[in-house]
């Protein structure tokens, strides 16, 4: 097992609900080829924006997602619409995957379209958030997603304070946070988790680790070897796992999401991953400076796609040929061709890409609006 | 709803029973609205402002919480986004600073980044101000950190009535308000006065007239105002007639107040203890400037604390702090130019 | 066993020494006395503290350390006097007892004197901080005491800079902060720990749960039964010690200096005891609003004078008689007498409130003074 | 050590060689001293301002911290008191409001609270300013908080020769400095000039004349002057000679350097990126209403960022700040008075 798989350093880490009735056993095989598509569609849409953003038509930073996206699409999968989650920098995908487990083109969903997100990204009037601020920070009330601000673990609180007020409601709506393990050291972490812990809010924190904090590694930014270890200074759960392995981020999570909406409380759950570029696009360059080639060979090794594949064709869900269609898998964004996705991916974000790029800019004068609430103020 | 100006009749209330009557009115009438703050519910809070709510309201919407200021400000907001309306209190404003960045760059940032989608019906208030004694830690006006951050409104009553009112308003007005109390008016006998209804309030953004007068005008706001008046008192016999303008709100500024009382007395002074560089007297200065040139007879002066922090020991404070003597004389320099 | 004694509820708070070889057993019979005296002079401290403030010749907030002595004691008397601690509202004492294992008196002791920390008090001249912060807020770089703020658990990352730049120097001296445990919720608490946890920085977290953060329980800030769990977040040992046992109380810390001395890093130590009135002197009225009378006298009946006497009886150091000589245990403020305690301490205690008293206060035009370093500025 | 103003003799710099120069230096003439911040040593910071600090200096004294502002604030202010002098990186100076607590309740008073016993000797630095689409958390000019907050000085150089004299004297200054780098400023390739040399510095609390001019005086700093730069251009045209002062220190601030240019001029524009309200900007303009009337022959003028956190896109961006044409018209308004 490599290093950056699951491990079992937490007692929690083994798996918690007994060998053979993990969560992903439940489901349906209808379910396992939607997790397989959306970690086509998490990628491709990846890539797509690394090839916008070369060509010059972003502006701001791009956090690639790339290799990481059995954590985005194993955690939201086990969520139901009334849940809440708050994505980071590094989780686009996340606000058009929310709720998307009956597809993400069933018109009853909720959570956010792939014209949203890419009107967000390319700044248009149409975002959710009139491209006020940039990238990942959108939200949305009414598709329970929080608008996040740059500082890092700071949704950590918001989202306590979320989960205190759902459960007074009577309602068992739950809480998902991302966070990149190198936020876990801010102290906003710690107060929300810590006030999550004594309330037994209904909240689950998923730490995406992917070994490197911008430029700081896993070990100057925490002293365990897990990071899920820090569960245990607020009498958690906090559970490990592998998280190029998106049945295994499932199982975790939903074992964590179950416990939540039951009343225990939070947890704290660790997907080890590896990012396969520089922090933002413009730092793909100086990576290389702090991580080795072999390093990064070795953490993109197992790519979720194919570990994925595997277990589909093991389960009789996909035969081999049907694996094999597509083969995204092991290329980087320079390699990798539309045709190596399915035509259904390609087209959802075609879609998006064109809404955002034939919208409007919004009015220069709105930058006046919305300071404050006010009768009358404009709607957007 | 009626907007109150002038006393309601009732009983009398002082300025720390004021603010707990607008408390337990909102919880009463707003069954969404949730307390937050260290030691307000078994306690009743460090100077019992809270008093009661606990047992009234219970301990879902009266949550005492960990030493966490961070924490209580981002809940607030994660409560406000989920739907409630908020009242978090900082046990001393001094100890703002904790929950600095959730304040300024969450809360305050909210309505404005999800284009007017969520509004933060969130009202941060706690003791606030010197003259008691309190040291760097328990004496701070940090007002002007959050009147430089846009989308947050601040408050400063001097009053028991307006601070039911202005607090009652706050709990209503659907923006985040950071709320502050000037401890030391808190228990003061002689301001006790009949106070708003439960149906009234007192507007955010109206400043009013303590004292009429036709030679200068004192602006100032909190607990300055009692320093104000009596520099007034003592300039009558020498001549001098003041009028005292209470801004009450911060933010947004009531400026029409300030011309009206300028187009008379065409000399200011500004007064407030906060220290000096970049604190809100010198706004007032600056708008003043700004817009009120014309009206200006005297260069307007300001008294302020010194850039210093408070310091302990009485004289010290004294040194660095404005009073009744450092006002009278700022106002008869601006007269004698 | 009371619930607030020691416990083996973490696996470290078991004597990670071995039975019959706590540090404790390493002490001469002149150290168990001076141990003794210690508990005398902190009680005495305070108990002048309670009157002269109750006549009205004191201003500010007076946080009796009263029941809590022997955290102050049994901590303080394994450091040397290169090692730092950082004092918070509670731990008057501390400033005095610093550096005074070998007597209070010791001439060549650089801790602090009672004619300081009195002057201090009093609000005059001769305070450390010529009185421009008030009670606990003074410090020293020469005595290698922080000055702290109000803030609670902001002198954690204070201690770490220091612990890091020390060791830089090559220097084995250790710093010891003091926190309630409510002030462990708090973000610097994790963020400062953390980077000492990261750097194994000699740094002893010494927790003064004494059940109550002002009106607030210790359930409702933390979540675990035992504040020292917080340390299991950080891998690091988290000790607890029944904070009425001095002996106890100075084995678990002594492990922990020991330990960081020899470059182990840091670790929590939480001590167990009970706050004997209100959380400050303006609260002793109130504070039975939310502690009930049957509470308080619980946690109040093991007094630790008693208890270090009964050990001190127990290894021969002092007889029956000796032991019963001088005896303010069980009493209250307002029950002791001068004659309960041994006349040194009342003497040295006399000496700096009388020096206090004589002393100047410090002249108004000093406010301005020591806002910048300036060439050329006011010597103290 | 010599102080020098005028461009030293050698190889041309850009603003962020100038600064990373500044820090190799010190690093080099002061082993005390230590480099903290978030991704500093391996990656050379964020934007390179730390490049090589690791390599030549070592994990010891470069340190890669965890994603702890108010560690890095607190831990600073603890390697100060056991005598270092401190840099401390915070990679967006948007994020120190996560340290802000620890800025301005312990580093800024520790000299006072200890009578003068302990110089806390830490610089906190970092990129800061607008006009690049950094939006609302990477725009931010929020130096204001800190000049409202006794014990700090506050620096804020627009050209590399600056950027490493006053860098070198901050580190040299014995008091704790926030220094506001400005990041669109850092690789601009016709700023490129010579810097100061190892033993030179360029003074805090001094401002330079960046154009002279008899009609009116712009007053800015930072990114700003080079708006005024170009609006003097603009009305150089049309009759109007402005004179452009670069303060470069806020606290404490040249006020000689303003009466002298006012002496002449007699007009007065201010201009400065951050919120309006209780910004600098204002503070300048109170000064002037209270000790710089008698110059005045026009209103003293402001022109900063509306009232508003910093939008995305382009054309909100450039909605809500200062840009050349309105620090012109401002000018004309003035000078038409
Ligand atoms: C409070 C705060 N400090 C610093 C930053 C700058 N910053 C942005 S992302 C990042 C690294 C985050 O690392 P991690 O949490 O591991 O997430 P990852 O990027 O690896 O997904 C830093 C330091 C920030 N956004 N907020
Ligand atoms: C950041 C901060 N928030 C709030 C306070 C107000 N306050 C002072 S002492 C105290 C309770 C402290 O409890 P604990 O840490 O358990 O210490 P104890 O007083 O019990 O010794 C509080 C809330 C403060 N000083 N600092
Ligand atoms: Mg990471
Ligand atoms: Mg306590």
């Amino acid at each position: 097992m490599s290093s950056l798989s699951a491990t079992s350093a937490t007692p929690e880490s083994a798996e918690p609900w007994g060998a053979d009735q993990s969560p992903s056993r439940l489901l349906a095989p209808d379910d396992y080829r939607e997790i397989l598509n959306q970690l086509f569609l998490a990628r491709y849409f990846d890539v797509r924006l690394i090839k916008e953003k070369k060509r010059g038509h972003l502006r701001g930073t791009l956090y690639s997602s790339h290799n990481q996206e059995a954590v985005l699409v194993g955690a939201l999968f086990g969520l139901e619409p009334k849940d809440w989650i708050s994505p980071i920098h590094r989780d686009m995908p996340a606000f058009f995957l929310k709720d998307a487990k009956r597809g993400w083109r069933n018109p009853e969903r909720i959570g956010m379209s792939i014209q949203e997100v890419c009107a967000q990204i390319w700044g248009k009037a149409a975002s959710p958030g009139r491209a006020r601020d940039n990238w990942s920070h959108i939200g949305s009330r009414k598709k329970r997603i929080v608008h996040s601000t740059s500082m890092l673990a700071s949704t950590v609180p918001v989202a306590a304070g979320i989960a205190y007020s759902e459960r007074l409601r009577g309602s068992n709506a739950i809480v998902l946070t991302f966070n990149g393990e190198g936020s876990t050291a801010r102290g906003d972490f710690h107060e929300g988790l810590n006030f999550a812990a004594v309330h037994k809010l209904p909240m689950v924190s998923v730490i995406e680790n992917n070994m490197w904090a911008y430029g700081t590694p896993l070990e100057l930014g925490c002293p365990t070897p897990f990071v899920a270890e820090r569960a245990k200074g607020y009498g958690i759960p906090g559970l490990v796992a592998d998280g190029q392995d998106v049945f295994d981020v499932y199982d975790k999570v939903k074992w964590c999401i179950d416990y939540a909406r039951a009343g225990n409380g939070p947890t704290v759950v660790e997907c080890r991953t590896y990012r396969a570029y520089g922090h933002g696009d413009h730092d793909d360059d100086r990576a290389s400076k702090y991580r080795s080639p072999e390093e990064v060979a070795e953490g993109r090794r197992r790519d979720p796609i194919a570990i994925c594949k595997e277990r589909l064709v093991e389960l009789g869900v996909l035969t081999r040929d049907e694996a094999d269609q597509f083969q995204p898998e092991g290329k980087s964004a320079s390699e990798v061709r539309d045709e190596d996705f399915p035509p259904d991916v390609v087209a959802y974000v075609r879609e998006g890409v064109q809404f955002a790029i034939r919208s409007p800019y919004p009015d220069a004068e709105e930058a006046a609006w919305w300071v404050f609430h006010e009768e009358g103020e404009p709607q957007p | 709803m009626s907007i109150g100006t002038e006393p309601a009749v009732g009983a009398k209330r002082n300025y720390l029973q004021a603010l707990n009557e607008a408390l337990h009115e909102e919880m009463e009438s707003n069954p969404d609205m949730i307390c937050l703050g260290e030691d307000i519910g078994l306690l009743g809070g460090a100077f019992g402002v809270t008093e009661g709510l606990l047992a009234r309201f219970g301990s879902d919407r009266v949550i005492d919480t960990p030493i966490s200021e961070s924490l209580i400000v981002g809940a607030a907001v994660g409560m406000a986004l989920e739907g409630r309306t908020v009242m978090a209190e900082m046990q001393f404003m001094d100890f703002i600073s904790c929950g600095f960045d959730q304040i300024v760059n969450n809360l305050a940032t909210f309505h404005y980044r999800s284009a007017g989608e969520v509004n933060m019906p969130v009202v941060i208030r706690g003791p606030a101000g010197a003259y008691g004694g309190g040291a760097l830690y328990h004496s701070q006006m940090n007002e002007a950190w959050f009147c430089h951050s846009p989308g947050l409104k601040v408050v400063c009553p001097s009053r028991p009535y307006d601070a039911k009112g202005l607090l009652k308003a706050a709990l209503r007005d659907g923006n985040p308000v950071v709320f502050f109390e000037i401890k030391e008016l808190y228990r003061r006998r002689e301001l006790e006065e009949a106070v708003p209804g439960p149906d009234e309030i007192v507007p955010i953004g109206k400043a009013a007239v303590r004292r009429e007068g036709r030679d200068v005008t004192l602006i100032s706001y909190g607990q300055n105002i009692y320093h104000c008046l009596a520099a007034a008192e003592k300039l009558q016999s020498e001549g001098i007639d003041a009028e005292v303008l209470d801004l009450r709100t911060l933010v947004p500024l009531d400026e029409e107040a300030i011309w009206e009382s300028l187009a008379k007395t065409n000399r200011v002074v500004v007064v407030n203890e906060a220290p000096r560089t970049c604190g809100f007297a010198g706004e007032v200065l600056a708008r003043i400037a700004e817009k009120g040139f014309e009206y200006l007879d005297a260069p307007p002066a300001r008294v302020t604390r010194l850039d210093t922090p408070v310091p302990w020991v009485k004289p010290l404070e004294s040194y660095v702090l404005p009073d009744v003597e450092k006002v009278a004389a700022a106002c008869r320099k601006v007269c004698r130019y």
